[in-house]
């Protein structure tokens, strides 16, 4: 029976509430005193309706060893939507191909040197009749419908789509247990070892992707990814669902996720009639 | 607990599945139909074509030939019924009841006089000027529970809607745009960021000049006095009590109208919007001036 | 404002009188306007033909022009500008356009409908096969979607009067019913308080 | 004497229409070298540097007046591809002989409705009079002789065509879900 509870228990491994002390305007602010854990509770724009926000440690990265700040609370539209599967890999798709261009190119029969000439004459061989040395049906000749060079795959995918692909790789994370959320990215020294002792103390994945709310990240922590390949840095407008199933675990700082579920609750209920409009290729 | 909630249902069940990567997504079964390559023992011999004919050798007859007699689509007599019908202006409609929806929603405001820049700010009406369509035509679908005391400017209205908004105590006005200042009131904060100053409005077109001096249809040009006498003709017609709109309370919301040469409530023409310093250029120029404002 | 009071003036001076002096496109900016008596006879040019235009004499690189900071006028450009999310629907004694806010206590029902950015109901009326088959769609389900659903047949049994089939799509939270139902379904829905 | 000279008139009119269509081509090729891109009625100040062949011609009032109902050849089939964007064009004369609704339907007059009303009883007159509906292989044929500008709806006001343009009553063409009963 306690073991059905632990597992039950670590199965809902967040969403257990405690007991609310301090609520605070739209900033969160974190207090945090010696003993209690600080728990903040948002004021949202758009506050959730049904499903239960969810929570998260506040983690630091002062020392190796984990420390938690407090909880923070996350709006369950942007961070515990349905994991989609099949639209995260229409975004997967779409981010790959929508810039991929082909510089594959064949010659057509026009193009391949010679074979001008009408090889033997019409009638009289006996042999079949042929107009060129060079048409597709002959060896060495050109390639009837073969690929031509700079051809794109540009297309758009529809701007609701990548809004849910966005929302299902960041719940499917938090649901991993692939999404932390730090206060800051002050680290004490700038070495690459610190970083990677770090990730091996907490279990995170070999791969971290940090992301940030600003372009300039603190010297330290730039130092230390800056040899390290697979621990990147990123700002908020970079967020992609691919570089985000491509690393193991999403390091957020307090402010990115906040600005990630301000954007995305914002065009979840702005008037969006241009986005969704058809993608002009001529921008005029 | 595994609930039967549809999201801690999913949720849980991917915290027991392997790490999502690139490597292991896929699309729903069947959702992409492939493109055959027509090779093959099925697709290949004729290629689905069939067999000689117009099917396979694909030269069929054009579209509304029979063969050698009158085609139906020129038999029929050609008449002047249906002749120019698309060279006329088009008026997308926007019936009483979505302005009550609009107006309960907050998506209009109320206290401010309402024109047709502020229903496409909406977001719930949309309307093409490069289609031919010059404006907004107020429908009376929705009249007897229209209750909202609002001045409104569209560019066509029928007695019955404008009996409908004067019962409430509410103004009604039509007023004629050109294409070019339709293109400005449907998206004005792309037309400010291009830094051209507000142009003037045209005057109506001479077929359209005689509705919008009517004071029956409340035109823009029309004669205030003769509008008021139409408003308490219209009151006694449709039995209702003509409201005082002197002692109203917003009797100067009631009351404010465009100039029949401005597109924008309070900004003249010849006006340069600035929305990054929040600053209004407005010319000085004694030529300039005179050309604005005649 | 000087606008409002401008209008009021315009209303008096039928535009008919004025026509004739409108020069209608750019290219008299550079002619002299004689604003003089209208005695003096209007000699109607054809602007538009090359050969009559006036030669440009007098171009001026730049018109003077006074920059107004933060004018009182704002407040008109404010009004124009787009909503940047969709407003909130203030608490109102009544809706006349027959608009029903959802009410508090469908938050603690196994299942529950939530609204669409609009504040309208995510019932929708699919048509497809040219107008042979409508398919009634519920969208936005959360929640436990099978009792829903048992909910919803049970509902339109005793409403129809006859069976209704339905069908069900858990991941993609929405239920379809066979058959154009979407009043039937949102006088359901507004009982229960979505 | 009337009748001979209403025989006269119309051998004269016979024979100047008949004269018309040569002339016709013979002011085309004429004039074809000359860019000319005032309208046609302004003809007489084209530019002097035409050669001394023109001179005569120019001041012929008889190709001058043909000149002036020269009419462009419409062609009455469907273009698939057109030359300059490669799109599909309507075809006018279905636009002129038929209207069509929004829900689909196309409407058209009846054919002989002006031919030998005399020997027609008068309830055949007054069906010839109406103006019935198209079947649907008519309406597909006339679908795809039109681009989807004519397929668009059209808010014009006090159209007297207006409520033919949505048809609620019948299940199928029904747009909007069924009111509350």
């Amino acid at each position: 029976m306690t073991s059905f509870l632990i597992n039950a228990f670590k199965r809902l491994h967040l969403s257990i509430v405690p007991n609310r002390i301090i609520s605070s305007g739209y900033a969160t602010a974190v207090t945090t005193s010696a003993d209690a854990i600080s728990v903040t509770q948002k004021e949202w724009k758009f506050p959730p309706v049904y499903t239960k926000p969810r929570e998260v440690w506040i983690e630091s990265l002062a020392t190796v060893e984990e420390i938690k700040l407090g909880l923070f609370e996350l709006h369950p539209l942007v961070y515990a939507a349905v994991p989609r599967i099949d639209i995260i890999h229409r975004n997967v798709v779409w981010q790959k191909k929508y810039r991929w261009v082909s510089w594959a190119q064949t010659k057509t029969r026009a193009e391949v040197r010679g074979g001008g000439r009408k090889p033997w004459p019409q009638k009289g061989l006996g042999r079949a009749r042929h107009g060129s040395i060079r048409s597709p049906l002959w060896r060495g000749g050109g390639i009837a419908h073969g690929p031509r060079s700079g051809k794109t795959h540009f297309f758009m995918l529809p701007f609701h789509l990548r809004i849910h692909g966005l929302t299902s790789t960041l719940s499917a994370k938090l649901a991993q247990d692939d999404l932390h959320i730090v206060k800051d990215l002050e680290i004490p020294s700038d070495e690459p070892e610190y970083l990677i002792d770090l990730i091996e103390n907490r279990n995170w994945g070999p791969s971290v992707l940090i992301v940030d709310d600003t372009d300039i990240a603190p010297r330290n922590i730039t130092v230390a990814t800056e040899t390290l390949p697979h621990v990147n840095i990123m700002p908020v407008y970079g967020l992609n669902v691919y570089s985000m199933l491509k690393h193991d675990t999403l390091l957020l700082t307090l402010s990115a996720a906040e600005k990630i579920e301000e954007r995305i609750l914002h065009h979840l209920h702005s008037i969006t009639n241009e986005q969704q409009a058809e993608f002009k290729l001529n921008q005029i | 607990m595994g609930s039967r909630q549809i999201t801690e249902k999913s949720l849980s069940m991917i915290r027991s599945l392997p790490r999502i990567s690139l490597g292991n997504i896929r699309d729903n079964p069947g959702s992409k139909i492939t493109q055959k390559r027509g090779r093959g023992q099925h697709r290949g011999d004729k290629h689905g074509a069939g067999n000689k004919g117009s099917g396979q050798r694909q030269n069929y007859m054009r579209l509304g030939y029979e063969t050698g007699n009158n085609p139906f689509y020129l038999r029929v007599p050609s008449e002047p019924y249906y002749r120019g019908h698309h060279h006329r202006r088009q008026y997308p409609p926007l019936s009483l009841l979505e302005l009550q929806s609009l107006i309960d929603k907050d998506r209009l405001d109320v206290t401010k006089p309402i024109d047709i820049a502020s229903i496409i700010k909406s977001g719930l009406y949309n309307m093409f000027p490069d289609q031919k369509q010059f404006g907004i035509h107020l429908t009376d679908e929705g009249l007897d529970i229209f209750a909202a005391k609002i001045n409104i400017e569209v560019q066509w209205a029928s007695e019955q809607v404008i009996a409908a908004i004067e019962k409430n105590g509410g103004v009604i006005t039509t007023a004629y745009y050109d294409p070019h200042s339709l293109f400005l009131l449907k998206n004005p904060k792309k037309f400010f960021e291009t830094g051209q100053a507000i142009p003037r409005r045209m005057i109506p077109p001479p077929d359209v000049i005689e509705y919008y001096t009517n004071p029956k249809t409340r035109g823009y040009l029309a004669d205030p006095e003769k509008i008021s006498h139409e408003r308490l003709r219209l009151a006694q017609k449709y039995g209702y009590e003509l409201p005082e709109l002197e002692n109203d309370v917003s009797y100067n919301m009631l009351i404010e109208r465009k100039d029949p040469r401005q597109i924008f409530f309070g900004l003249e023409p010849g006006w340069v919007i600035n929305l990054k310093d929040k600053c209004i250029l407005k010319p000085r120029d004694e030529e300039l001036l005179r050309f604005y404002s005649s | 404002m000087a606008t409002v009071w401008r209008s009021q003036c315009a209303f008096t001076r039928f535009f008919i009188g004025k026509i004739a002096q409108i020069p209608n496109n750019s290219s008299d900016l550079g002619t002299k306007l004689s604003l003089g008596p209208l005695s003096v006879p209007w000699v109607s040019r054809n602007y538009s033909n090359y050969a009559h235009s006036p030669f440009v004499s007098k171009v001026k690189e730049q018109y003077e022009f006074d920059v107004v900071k933060n004018p009182p006028e704002w407040a008109y450009v404010e009004r124009l500008l787009p909503f940047d999310t969709i407003p909130a629907v203030s608490p109102k004694e009544k809706y006349p356009s027959g608009w029903i806010p959802p009410r508090e206590e469908a938050r603690n029902l196994p299942f529950f409908v939530s609204r669409t950015k609009n504040h309208e109901l995510p019932i929708y009326l699919n048509v497809t096969f040219r107008g042979m088959r409508k398919i009634t769609q519920i969208r936005k389900i959360d929640g436990d979607i099978w009792l829903l659903n048992d909910e919803i047949k049970a509902y339109l049994k005793e409403a129809a009067k006859r069976y209704v089939e339905t069908r069900v799509h858990e991941l993609g939270k929405f239920i379809e019913v066979k058959g154009d139902y979407v009043n039937v379904l949102r006088d359901w829905a507004y009982i229960k308080g979505f | 004497m009337l009748r001979c000279a209403i025989s006269a008139l119309r051998i004269a009119t016979f024979r100047t229409s008949s004269l018309r269509v040569p002339y016709q081509n013979a002011s085309k090729i004429i004039y074809h070298d000359v860019r000319n891109f005032t309208s046609l009625s302004v003809i007489n100040n084209a530019p002097p540097v035409v050669p001394l062949l023109k001179e005569n011609l120019i001041n012929n009032k008889h190709i001058l007046d043909l000149s002036y109902n020269l009419w462009p050849v419409h062609i009455r089939t469907v273009t698939k591809f057109s030359l300059k964007r490669g799109k599909r064009k309507t075809v006018k004369a279905a636009v002129k002989r038929f209207f069509r609704l929004h829900w689909g339907g196309w409407i058209r007059t009846k054919v002989g409705r002006h031919k030998k009303l005399w020997k027609k009883s008068p309830p055949q007159r007054r069906r010839l009079r109406q103006h019935v509906f198209c079947n649907s292989t008519q309406s597909t044929l006339l679908d795809k002789m039109v681009t989807k500008y004519w397929k668009k709806p059209k808010y014009y006001v006090e159209d007297p065509y207006a409520p033919y343009h949505t048809r609620e009553e019948f299940y199928i063409t029904r747009k909007k879900p069924l009111p509350k009963t």
